[in-house]
C-alpha cells in the first residue's frame, strides 16, 4: 500500500436508541479520482451511512466502525470540534433539493462564503466575493456577479443546485459526497449537473454519490454498493455488477426499471396469485368518435406579482377506449394543468374537452355531476386527498355511487382488486407506507366503474420495486375492465413502458405527438430529440 | 405507568377487535404526558370549587371577624385574612364560581360572534370575506379596553356586562382564526377530490369541511378560557369589577392592591388562582391541539 | 338653594408626636391601607363650616430658618384645571393666591389681604380696608377695583366666567360689590348672611389677576395668575405642577408663621394617585412630604415622620335611613338597626387609627356645637336590636336567616357613589356592617354607582334605596339647616336623603339660626342633634380627615382652615 | 402575509413599482375607513349616554351635587351645541376630525388635541419598550433552549406558558414592591427618566414575552430540521452558530406578524399600568375620562389610539419584506 486510501470504512454499524439498528456493517474504501455509488430504495441506510462519514448521522445517533479513517486519520472518536474542522475543509457535502438546502433569506453569493468564514479562508469581504465568483464561474453559473447577489428563488433549478455544488466545493475538499444530487432536477437539468460531477471527479476528487436511480449510477459510478435494509446485499465494480448482478435483490431491481424493453411484460415478480391474464396488451379500439377528445386547450394564472403567465397555449389531443395516452414534460411544461382541465377541475380559458363525444368542461358544475362517475383521478401524493380522519373502508365506500348495491361486498372486492388485504379496512390512510396509499387511491378511482382514469405522475414519489408493483396493477386493470389512462410524468421510462400513444409538452405547447416508439425512437422535434437524449440509460445491457 | 400491553388481549382471548381497541386505548393512556395529568387535576379542583364551593371552603367566605385582620398564610387560615378578618382561602374558592362564570360566558359569547363571521367569511364569497375582513380590522382598532369601559359605564358593573365586554372584545382575534382555518381547509387535496367524485357542495361542506375546520377550535376555547379570565381581573382591577363584597378573583386583586407591602397574600394568592387556573387550562388545550395537529395535517 | 359655609379644624401636632384623638388601634397590629385616600377631598355638598377647636397655640416663629431648598410634595388627586370649583384645585390655589380675610383654627376671623372692616348696624354692608401696593404675580395691582373685576366675572351666567361654588354661596345674598377708592371695597347684602366672612376665607374666593382671567378659561385653567407666596410655573399634565417662590410677596395672612416671601424656593406638587407608590415615595425619600397616609401605613408613618392630621367640621359620613317608607319608617326598626353592629371596631380595623369613630350621626366630633355624650350613642346591642326587631313585627325568617313581616323580606338597599366619594376603607366599614347586620336578620345589599352618574342623580329616586351613606363639610352647627330644611313650596331638599323633617326639628334649627345669644343658640342646636339621633334618622360611621406626612427634616408645614388645605408658606429645610 | 416561493421575479420594474403603489394605497384607504368607522361609533356611543350632558359637566366641574340652573344648563348647551340636532353636531364632529380639531375637553377647557400630545409620548415609551423587552427575552430564552431535549428546555417551554397567561398589573405591582419600595434598585414613581421606565415595561413585557416565546418556539424547532441548517452544518458551523445565524430569522417571521396585534393588546396594558406606577398616558387618561364621562377626550384618546394600531400594522407590513426579502419581489 503505497499509500493509504483516502477513506476507509470497516464494519461500520449506525444504531437509534436499544435495538434499533439502521445501520448493520458497511465497508469500503474510496480512492482520489474513483467514484463510489451506493444503491438502495428509500430506508435502506445509505443516507444515514453517507451522514455518519461526516460525523452528523443524527440526534441520539450511536456510530460504531471497526475502522474509520480519512488519509489515514481516525475519525471514531472524533469530538464536535475536531469535526467541525473536517467538515467542509476535507469532505464536501451535497444534499438533495438547492431550494429548501439552501438558506431562503440569504443571498446565495452569503450561503458559499460562509464555509470561507468558517475556515478562516479569505480574510477580507473583497476578497471573499472574488472567490465565490470565481467557485459559481467553475460550476458553469451564467452571470455569476448578478446571480451570487440574488435569493436561492430568484435562480433556476438548474443554477440553484449548481450554487449548492459550489457551497460544497468551496475549501476545495479532496472528498464530495452528493446525497441524491439530481432526484429533484428535470431530466435535461439532471443531465448537465451530472457532467459537472464527472467533470469535478475527473480533476482528481473523490466522489461518494447516494441514489436510488441505477440510471443514474450505470453512468457515473465506478464502484457500486447495494444496500437492503441497513446491509451491504452486493458490492463491486460498476459494470460487473450490472451486468452479471449475483444477488436477486439487485437483479429485481434491475428488472422493476421501466423501460421501452420492458414494455408489455411484468415489472415486478407477481406477488399475488393473478387471475389468467393475457400478456399482450389487447389492441386499443379506434371507434369513430374518441372516448376523450380535448380542443385547443389554453388557460392563463395570473401571479401574485400581477403578470400573466399562461401554462397551456393551445392543447389538442384525444383517447380512444381502451388505449393509455402518455403525456410527457419537464416541470413547467402544463402538463399538470391539461390533466386538471380534464377532469374539469380547471375551467379552460379557451377551448374545451368532450367526454364521450357530449361536451364536457362547458357543462355547468350542476349538471356535470353526475356524469363525474364515468371519469377519475390518482394524484401524485396520495395522502392530502384522502380526509385525515376516515379509514380506508370509508375512503372507498364514500366513493361509490349512491345508486351502488351491496356496498360492503363492492369495498372487499375492490380492496382485493388492488391486493390490499381486508385488515387494511380500519386503518387511517396516515398509518399507510406510500404504495399502500396509492392502492387505496386506486381503489377508490376504479370504485364508480369508470371509462377514464387521469394518473397525474401517480408513481414518481415511489422506490422503484413500488412502482413496479403499482404500474404493473394498472396495467392489470386496464386489461381486465378495457379502462383507458390519461398518464401524466416526466420519466420517459415509465411513459415508454405504459403508454401507446404519446403527448411530448414543453412551455404550454404540445410539440410532437404520435405513436410510443416513433416519438421516443425517433423523435422528429428538436426539444423531444434533447429530452431523450438526456436520458441516462443503463449502460450495459442486462444478460439475458 | 407499568407497562400493561400483557394483561391486554392475548392472555385474556378477546376477539380481534376488542383487544386491538384495548391496546389502543392503552397506548392512548400512556402516551398523556403527566403535566397533562396534573393540569385536569387542578381544573377538576376548580370545577368542584365552582359547582360545590361547601366542599372545599374552609371558612364562610362573608364572615368578618375584627380581632384577626391580615393575618399571614397559617394552619387555621392556609391563604390568610384580609383587612376585615375573611378567610381569603375561602374567599377564592367562593370567588371560583362567579370568575369561571365570566370566564366561560365571555368565551361562549366570543366564540359565537367568532364562529359567525369567521365562516361567513371564510365560506361566503369573496365580497363577504373582504366586507367582514374590513369589519374586524376596525374591530382590531379598537382598544379593548374602550369596549370594556363603555360596556361597564353604560350599564354599570355585574357579572353579566364583564362577560359581554370580555367575550365582545376578544371576538375578533377567534374570528379572524376560524376564517383562516375555513379558507385553508376549502384549498384542502381531499375537498378537490370529493369535488372530482361528483358529490355536491352540501355534501363536501359537511363531511369534509365543517369536522376539518372545527377540530382546532376546541383548542381556541381552552385558551380562549385563560384569557377571558385574566382580561375580566383586568377589568375589576380597573375599579370596574362586581360590587363588593363579591369574591370575584378580580375584585380580591383590586381590593388587595394597596396592601401589597404589608401583606402580600392578599395580592399574591387571587393571583395565583388566576394564573394557575389559566395555565391548567392551557395545558390541556396545548395537548389537545398538539394530539390533533400533530397526527393529522388537515391541508 | 344656599349653602353653609365651608370648615375645617386641625388639631395642631407638637413636633414629632400625634396628639391622637381617643380612638385607639384596635386588633393586630399589622398595619392596613385604604385603596383611596383615607378621607376623600371630595365634598358631596358645597358647603364648609369652620369649627375650631385649637388645642395648641402656633410655635414661635423659630431664629432665621433656612431659605432655599425644593419640596417635593406627593399629592393624591389630580384637578381637571388649576383653577375650578374641585376641592383638588382648592389645594394649589392656596399656594398662588391670596383671600380678603383669614379664619384661624378656633373660628376668628383675621385680616389677610383686608387689613381690617366694618359691618353696618343692619348687617347688610361690609366695608374693607386693603393692605396698600400689593401686586398679582404678573403685575397688576391688587386693589379694590380688581378684587371688584373679580366678584363680577364669578357672579356671571357666562359658564367660561361664572364660578359656579362662589354663585351657589353668595349668589342670591349679594346686591353689588363696589370700590369707593383704590384702597376700600364695600359689598351690600340682600339680607343678613352671618357667615359672609367665613365664606370669604374660602379658596372660592381666592383673588386672581384681572388681566389674566380675561384670558379664558383656558389660560387660566393652564396658568392662573395669584398674588400668593408661589406662582404657577408650569403643569406637566399627568406629573406634577411646579410651583416657584415669589420673591416680592408681602401679603401673607395673620393665621402665617412669619411674613414676607416664602423659605423654599420651589414646590414639584406630583399627583401619585396610587397610595403604594405615594407612600413608597416617602420611604425612599423620592417626596419630602405626601398627602393622606394611607390607613395601612398610618402606625408606621408615625414613628417615622412628621404625621400632622385635620378632622373637618360639618357632618360625619353616615348613613341615611330612609325614614319615608318601609321598613325604616319605623323608629324602632331604625334604632335596631343603630344597635345592630360594632361600629367602633369597625371603624378602627377599617382605618387602622387614621380616622376615628363618630357615634353622632348629625354633627363631627370636631364641631364646637356638638354634643359630647352621643359620642357613645347606640352601643353595639344584639339583644336590644332582636327585640326592637320583634316588637316592629318582623318576626318571620327567611330560610337563611332574614326577618320577614308579612311576606316582606327585611333588604336594606345600602347605595354609594364608587370611586372618591367614599374610599375602599370606607366601603370596607360598609361590608363590616352588612356582616354583622346579618345576625340580626338585616338583608344589606351593597349597590355602588358610578360617581358621574352619582352626580347626575341616577339611580337615587326616594324608592331606590334604604341607606345612603354621605358628608357635608362645614364650620358647624350651620350644616344642621342645610341638612334639616324640610321640603317647601314643591322644592325637595336633595340634603336630606332620610326624609326627616318633623315639624319639632326645623321649629328648634330655625330658632338658633336666628338667635345672636350664643348660649341660647348652642342648647337649641344640642337639643336638635339630640332629637335627630334619638330618632335614628342618621348612624355615625367616622369623619373626614386629611393627613399630610413630611420628611423630620421639613419643618412647619401645617393644615389651614377652613378646608384643611396643606400650606407650605412658612415650611423651610432644617440644614 | 403569503410568502411567495413559485416562480423566477419578474423583472418588470415597473409592474411591481405600480403594484407596490397600489398595495400602500389599498392599505391607507383601508386605514381611513378603520379611522372613520371608529369615530362613527364613538359619536353614536356619546349620543346614547344617558343623562343630561349639561348637568353633567356643570356638577363634575364643581365636584358638588346640586340642581344648577336652566341659565346654567342653557349656557353650557349652547357651549358645547347640545341641542342642535344629531346630523348637525355629527357633520360638525366629522369636519373637525377632519381638520385636526377633536373639540374641546368639558373638564379642562382645553382642545383636546393639546391634552393627548402632553400624554402620548409616555404611552408610546412605554408600549414600544415593552415590544423590545419582550421580543429580547422570547429571542434570548428560546436561543437557548428551544428544540433541545432535557429538562431545562423543557421548563423553560412551561415557564414561557405561564407567564403568557399572568396578568401584567398583577406582576407589576410585585415588581413594584420588590425592587422599587423594598430593594430601592428603581425609584418608585415611574415616571422620572428611563429607570423609571423600567419596571412599567417589564410589567407589561413578561406576559408578551411569554406568548412570542411559545409562537417562536414551535417554528424554531420546526426550522431546526430544515435541510438548509443541515447544509450549513456540513460547511463546519457549530450548533449555536446555525441557530443565530440560520434559524433565528426564519424562526422570527410568524412573532412579526403578532407585534402589530400586540401593539393594540400592550395599549389596553399600558392604561392597567399606568394606573399602577403612577405615570402619565393616554391609557390612563382614557380611564379617567371615561369615567367623568368627558366624551371628547374619550372619543379623541379612542381615534388616536386606532390610528396608531393602524401605523403600527403599516410599520409591520413595510418591516416584514426586510426579515423576509422573498416579499420584495412581490
Amino acid at each position: 500500500m503505497i499509500n493509504p486510501p483516502l477513506l476507509a470504512v470497516d464494519n461500520l454499524r449506525v444504531s437509534f436508541g436499544r435495538g434499533n439498528e439502521v445501520v448493520k456493517g458497511v465497508s469500503f474504501t474510496v480512492e482520489a479520482g474513483r467514484c463510489l455509488a451506493i444503491v438502495g430504495e428509500s430506508g435502506s441506510g445509505k443516507s444515514v451511512t453517507a451522514r455518519s462519514l461526516v460525523g452528523l448521522a443524527g440526534q441520539g445517533a450511536l456510530v460504531q466502525a471497526d475502522r474509520l479513517s480519512f488519509e489515514g486519520r481516525d475519525l471514531t472518536a472524533l469530538p464536535d470540534r475536531e469535526w467541525r474542522r473536517v467538515r467542509g475543509r476535507h469532505i464536501g457535502f451535497v444534499l438533495q433539493d438547492a431550494l429548501v438546502s439552501l438558506d431562503q433569506l440569504r443571498p446565495v453569493g452569503r450561503e458559499i462564503a460562509e464555509g470561507l468564514q468558517l475556515h478562516g479562508e479569505a480574510r477580507s469581504r473583497t476578497e471573499r466575493t472574488e472567490h465565490v465568483v470565481r467557485l459559481l464561474e467553475r460550476v458553469g453559473v451564467p452571470e455569476p456577479t448578478v446571480k451570487a447577489r440574488q435569493l436561492p428563488h430568484e435562480l433556476s433549478g438548474g443554477q440553484r443546485q449548481r450554487a449548492l455544488i459550489a457551497a460544497s466545493l468551496a475549501l476545495d475538499p479532496k472528498l464530495l459526497i452528493a446525497d441524491e444530487p439530481t432526484t429533484a432536477l428535470d431530466v435535461t437539468v439532471q443531465a448537465r449537473i451530472l457532467d459537472l460531477l464527472a467533470e469535478t471527479q475527473a480533476r482528481g476528487k473523490a466522489l461518494i454519490l447516494i441514489s436510488h436511480n441505477l440510471a443514474v449510477v450505470s453512468r457515473m459510478a465506478d464502484e457500486v454498493i447495494v444496500m437492503r435494509r441497513g446491509e451491504v446485499v452486493e458490492c463491486g465494480a460498476a459494470d460487473q455488477v450490472f451486468r452479471e448482478p449475483r444477488h436477486e435483490y439487485t437483479r429485481r431491481l434491475l428488472n422493476a426499471v421501466p423501460s421501452m424493453h420492458s414494455r408489455g411484460t411484468r415489472l415486478a415478480p407477481a406477488s399475488a396469485p393473478r387471475p389468467s391474464l393475457p400478456v399482450q396488451p389487447a389492441a386499443p379500439s379506434y371507434a369513430e368518435n374518441p372516448l376523450l377528445q380535448a380542443n385547443g386547450l389554453v388557460k392563463r394564472f395570473r401571479r401574485p406579482d400581477g403578470s400573466l403567465h399562461t401554462a397551456v397555449r393551445g392543447v389538442s389531443f384525444s383517447l380512444n377506449t381502451g388505449e393509455t395516452l402518455g403525456i410527457v414534460g419537464e416541470s413547467g411544461s402544463g402538463k399538470s394543468t391539461v390533466a386538471r382541465m380534464v377532469m374539469a377541475l380547471e375551467t379552460p380559458d379557451e377551448g374545451e374537452v368532450l367526454l364521450n363525444g357530449a361536451p364536457w368542461t362547458a357543462l355547468p358544475e350542476r349538471q356535470r355531476r353526475k356524469w363525474r362517475r364515468g371519469i377519475s383521478i390518482v394524484y401524485q401524493d396520495p395522502l392530502s386527498s384522502f380526509d385525515p380522519r376516515w379509514t380506508v373502508e370509508r375512503v372507498i365506500e364514500d366513493s361509490l355511487p349512491k345508486d351502488e348495491a351491496h356496498r360492503r361486498a363492492r369495498v372487499t372486492e375492490l380492496l382485493e382488486l388492488v391486493s390490499l388485504s381486508n385488515a387494511f379496512r380500519i386503518r387511517r390512510p396516515l398509518e399507510l407506507s406510500g404504495g399502500q396509499r396509492q392502492r387505496v387511491a386506486i381503489a377508490r378511482a376504479i370504485a364508480s366503474r369508470p371509462k377514464v382514469i387521469v394518473c397525474d405522475e401517480p408513481v414518481s414519489a415511489l422506490d422503484v420495486s413500488i412502482q413496479a408493483q403499482i404500474l404493473d396493477l394498472l396495467g392489470d386493470l386496464k386489461h381486465q375492465f378495457g379502462i383507458s389512462y390519461l398518464f401524466i410524468s416526466h420519466d420517459l421510462g415509465v411513459i415508454h413502458h405504459l403508454s401507446d400513444r404519446v403527448l411530448v409538452m414543453s412551455q404550454g405547447e404540445a410539440v410532437e405527438s404520435g405513436d410510443v416508439d416513433d416519438i421516443l425512437l425517433r423523435p422528429q422535434c428538436r426539444y423531444t430529440q434533447d429530452l431523450v437524449a438526456a436520458v441516462p440509460r443503463l449502460r450495459f445491457a442486462l444478460a439475458a | 405507568m407499568s407497562s400493561t400491553s400483557t394483561i391486554t388481549g392475548t392472555r385474556l382471548g378477546f376477539s380481534g377487535d376488542f383487544r386491538r381497541r384495548l391496546t389502543y386505548v392503552v397506548t392512548f393512556v400512556t402516551s398523556i404526558p403527566v403535566s397533562v395529568y396534573v393540569a385536569a387535576f387542578i381544573l377538576g379542583g376548580f370545577v368542584l370549587a365552582a359547582l360545590a364551593p361547601g366542599v372545599l371552603r374552609t371558612h364562610d367566605p362573608f364572615r368578618t371577624d375584627l380581632f384577626s385582620t391580615l393575618q399571614a398564610p397559617s394552619l387555621s387560615h392556609i391563604f390568610g385574612t384580609d383587612q376585615s378578618g375573611r378567610d381569603v382561602f375561602s374567599r377564592v374558592v367562593q370567588g371560583t364560581a362567579q370568575s369561571m362564570a365570566i370566564g366561560v360566558g365571555a368565551t361562549t359569547l366570543s366564540m359565537s360572534i367568532a364562529l359567525t363571521l369567521g365562516i361567513a367569511a371564510g365560506l361566503g364569497g369573496r365580497m363577504a370575506d373582504s366586507l367582514i375582513s374590513r369589519f374586524l380590522e376596525v374591530m382590531f382598532a379598537f382598544p379593548n379596553l374602550f369596549l370594556a369601559l363603555l360596556f361597564v359605564t353604560i350599564f354599570d358593573a355585574t357579572t353579566a356586562t364583564l362577560i359581554v365586554a370580555v367575550g365582545v372584545g376578544t371576538a375578533p382575534g377567534y374570528a379572524r382564526m376560524i376564517r383562516g382555518q375555513f379558507l385553508a381547509v376549502r384549498r384542502a387535496g381531499y375537498v378537490e377530490a370529493a369535488t372530482a367524485l361528483g358529490h355536491s357542495w352540501q355534501r363536501i361542506v359537511r363531511q369534509h369541511i365543517f369536522p376539518n375546520a372545527m377540530r382546532p377550535l376546541v383548542v381556541m376555547i381552552t385558551l380562549g378560557l385563560g384569557q377571558s379570565i385574566v382580561w375580566a381581573s383586568g377589568l375589576a382591577f380597573l375599579g370596574l369589577g362586581v360590587a363588593p363584597p363579591s369574591p370575584e378573583w378580580g375584585a380580591l386583586l383590586d381590593a388587595g392592591r394597596d396592601y401589597v407591602v404589608n401583606a402580600w397574600w392578599l395580592e399574591v394568592m387571587p393571583g395565583f388562582a388566576i394564573i394557575v387556573f389559566a395555565l391548567s387550562v392551557t395545558v390541556i388545550g396545548q395537548h389537545l391541539q398538539d394530539r390533533l395537529e400533530g397526527r393529522f395535517h388537515p391541508v | 338653594m344656599a349653602i353653609a359655609p365651608f370648615g375645617g379644624i386641625a388639631f395642631t401636632v407638637f413636633r414629632g408626636r400625634v396628639l391622637s384623638a381617643p380612638a385607639s388601634c384596635s386588633g393586630a397590629t399589622s398595619s392596613l391601607v385604604s385603596r383611596q385616600p383615607a378621607v376623600p377631598r371630595q365634598r358631596l355638598m358645597a358647603g364648609f363650616i369652620l369649627a375650631g377647636i385649637s388645642l395648641a397655640v402656633a410655635p414661635p416663629a423659630s431664629a432665621d430658618p433656612n431659605r432655599g431648598g425644593t419640596i417635593r410634595y406627593g399629592h393624591e388627586q389630580e384637578p381637571p384645571c388649576l383653577y375650578a370649583g374641585w376641592v383638588q384645585a382648592g389645594y394649589i390655589q392656596r399656594q398662588y393666591a391670596d383671600n380678603l380675610v383669614a379664619r384661624t383654627h378656633d373660628g376668628r376671623i383675621v385680616p389677610w389681604i383686608a387689613t381690617e372692616w366694618t359691618i353696618s348696624d343692619d348687617r347688610r354692608t361690609y366695608t374693607f380696608k386693603i393692605k396698600p401696593n400689593v401686586k398679582f404675580t404678573d403685575g397688576t395691582a391688587l386693589d379694590a377695583n380688581a378684587i371688584v373685576a373679580d366678584f363680577n366675572r364669578w357672579l356671571s351666567n357666562d359658564p367660561d366666567k361664572a364660578n359656579v361654588n362662589a354663585k351657589l354661596y353668595v349668589g342670591d345674598y349679594i346686591s353689588a360689590v363696589t370700590a369707593p377708592d383704590p384702597l376700600t371695597l364695600r359689598i351690600d347684602l340682600r339680607q343678613p348672611y352671618e357667615q359672609l366672612l367665613t365664606v370669604l376665607s374660602t379658596y372660592f374666593f381666592g383673588l386672581l389677576s384681572p388681566t389674566a382671567l380675561a384670558l379664558g378659561p383656558q389660560a387660566t385653567c393652564e396658568k392662573p395668575i395669584g398674588s400668593g407666596p408661589f406662582y404657577v410655573e408650569k403643569w406637566n399634565h399627568g406629573q406634577n405642577v411646579i410651583l416657584k417662590r415669589n420673591p416680592n410677596y408681602n401679603s401673607a395672612p395673620a393665621t402665617a408663621k412669619h411674613q414676607g416671601p416664602a423659605y423654599v424656593d420651589e414646590i414639584i406638587w406630583k399627583f401619585l394617585k396610587d397610595n403604594t407608590v405615594r407612600y413608597g415615595s416617602l420611604l425612599t425619600d423620592e417626596s419630602d412630604a405626601i398627602y393622606d397616609v394611607p390607613a395601612v401605613d398610618w402606625a408606621d408613618a408615625n414613628k417615622r415622620f412628621t404625621v400632622i392630621r385635620d378632622i373637618t367640621g360639618g357632618t360625619p359620613t353616615r348613613l341615611q335611613l330612609n325614614t319615608a317608607f318601609p321598613p325604616f319608617d319605623d323608629v324602632r326598626v331604625r334604632q335596631a338597626f343603630a344597635h345592630v353592629s360594632e361600629r367602633r371596631q369597625a371603624v378602627d380595623v377599617a382605618f387602622r387609627g387614621a380616622v376615628p369613630y363618630n357615634a353622632n350621626g348629625s354633627m363631627s366630633i370636631s364641631s364646637p356645637e356638638r354634643v359630647k355624650e352621643l359620642d357613645a350613642s347606640d352601643p353595639y346591642d344584639l339583644t336590644a336590636a332582636n327585640r326592637l326587631l320583634d316588637e316592629a313585627g318582623w318576626t318571620g325568617r327567611t330560610s337563611d336567616g332574614i326577618r320577614t313581616k308579612d311576606g316582606k323580606p327585611l333588604t336594606v338597599r345600602l347605595l354609594y357613589a364608587g370611586g372618591s366619594l367614599i374610599s375602599s376603607d370606607g366601603v370596607l366599614v360598609l361590608q363590616i356592617l352588612q356582616d354583622q347586620a346579618r345576625a340580626a336578620g338585616f338583608n344589606v345589599v351593597l349597590k355602588p354607582i358610578q360617581q358621574a352618574d352619582w352626580f347626575a342623580g341616577k339611580g337615587r329616586g326616594p324608592h331606590d334605596y334604604e341607606a345612603q351613606p354621605a358628608y357635608w363639610v362645614a364650620a358647624g352647627a350651620e350644616i344642621l339647616k342645610i341638612s334639616w330644611r324640610p321640603d317647601h313650596d314643591g322644592f325637595v331638599n336633595a340634603n336630606n336623603a332620610s326624609r326627616f323633617q318633623p315639624p319639632a326639628l326645623w321649629k328648634l334649627i330655625a330658632a338658633a339660626d336666628s338667635d345672636f345669644d350664643d348660649k341660647e343658640r348652642l342648647k337649641l342646636y344640642q337639643d336638635a342633634q339630640r332629637l335627630i339621633v334619638d330618632n335614628a334618622a342618621v348612624v355615625g360611621l367616622f369623619p373626614l380627615t386629611v393627613s399630610i406626612a413630611s420628611q423630620p427634616k421639613l419643618k412647619d408645614v401645617w393644615i389651614s382652615g377652613p378646608v384643611s388645605e396643606p400650606v407650605f408658606y412658612d415650611a423651610y429645610f432644617e440644614k | 402575509m403569503s410568502v411567495v416561493t413559485a416562480g423566477v421575479a419578474s423583472t418588470a420594474d415597473r409592474a411591481g413599482g405600480r403594484r407596490r403603489v397600489r398595495w400602500v394605497a389599498s392599505r391607507l384607504l383601508g386605514a381611513i375607513t378603520v379611522f372613520w368607522a371608529t369615530a362613527t361609533f364613538t359619536f353614536c356611543v356619546q349620543a346614547l349616554m344617558p343623562g343630561n350632558r349639561a348637568e353633567m359637566i356643570i356638577n363634575l366641574a364643581s365636584g358638588t351635587f346640586s340642581q344648577p340652573s336652566a341659565a346654567q344648563i342653557a349656557a353650557v348647551n349652547a357651549k358645547y351645541g347640545f341641542n342642535d340636532p344629531l346630523i348637525v353636531q355629527y357633520s360638525h364632529y366629522i369636519s373637525g376630525l377632519v381638520s385636526g380639531d377633536f373639540g374641546e375637553s368639558y373638564q379642562a377647557h382645553r382642545p383636546v388635541i393639546d391634552i393627548i400630545a402632553e400624554q402620548i409620548w409616555p404611552t408610546i415609551q412605554l408600549t414600544l419598550s415593552a415590544l423590545v423587552l419582550a421580543w429580547v427575552m422570547a429571542i434570548v430564552l428560546t436561543l437557548a433552549t428551544a428544540g433541545r431535549q432535557g429538562r431545562v428546555s423543557s421548563f423553560v417551554g412551561a415557564l414561557q406558558v405561564a407567564i403568557a397567561v399572568s396578568p401584567p398589573y398583577w406582576i407589576g405591582t410585585i415588581l413594584l414592591v420588590i425592587f422599587a419600595v423594598k430593594l430601592g434598585l428603581f425609584p418608585v414613581e415611574g415616571n422620572n427618566g428611563l429607570p423609571g421606565l423600567v419596571l412599567p415595561s417589564l410589567a407589561l413585557a413578561i406576559p408578551l414575552s411569554g406568548f412570542i416565546g411559545r409562537i417562536i418556539r414551535e417554528e424554531f424547532a420546526r426550522v431546526l430540521e430544515q435541510p438548509f441548517v443541515m447544509s450549513s452544518r456540513m460547511r463546519g458551523m457549530g450548533d449555536f452558530g446555525v441557530r443565530l445565524r440560520h434559524v433565528l430569522r426564519h424562526a422570527v417571521l410568524p412573532g412579526v406578524t403578532l407585534s402589530g396585534w400586540a401593539l393594540g393588546a400592550l395599549f389596553s396594558g399600558a392604561a392597567v399600568i399606568e394606573t399602577v406606577f403612577a405615570r402619565p398616558g393616554i391609557g390612563g387618561l382614557l380611564v379617567s375620562a371615561t369615567s367623568v364621562r368627558d366624551i371628547p377626550l374619550v372619543t379623541g384618546i379612542i381615534v388616536v389610539s386606532a390610528g396608531m394600531y393602524i401605523v403600527a400594522n403599516l410599520i409591520v407590513d413595510l418591516a416584514y419584506p426586510i426579515i423576509d426579502p422573498r416579499l420584495k419581489a412581490a
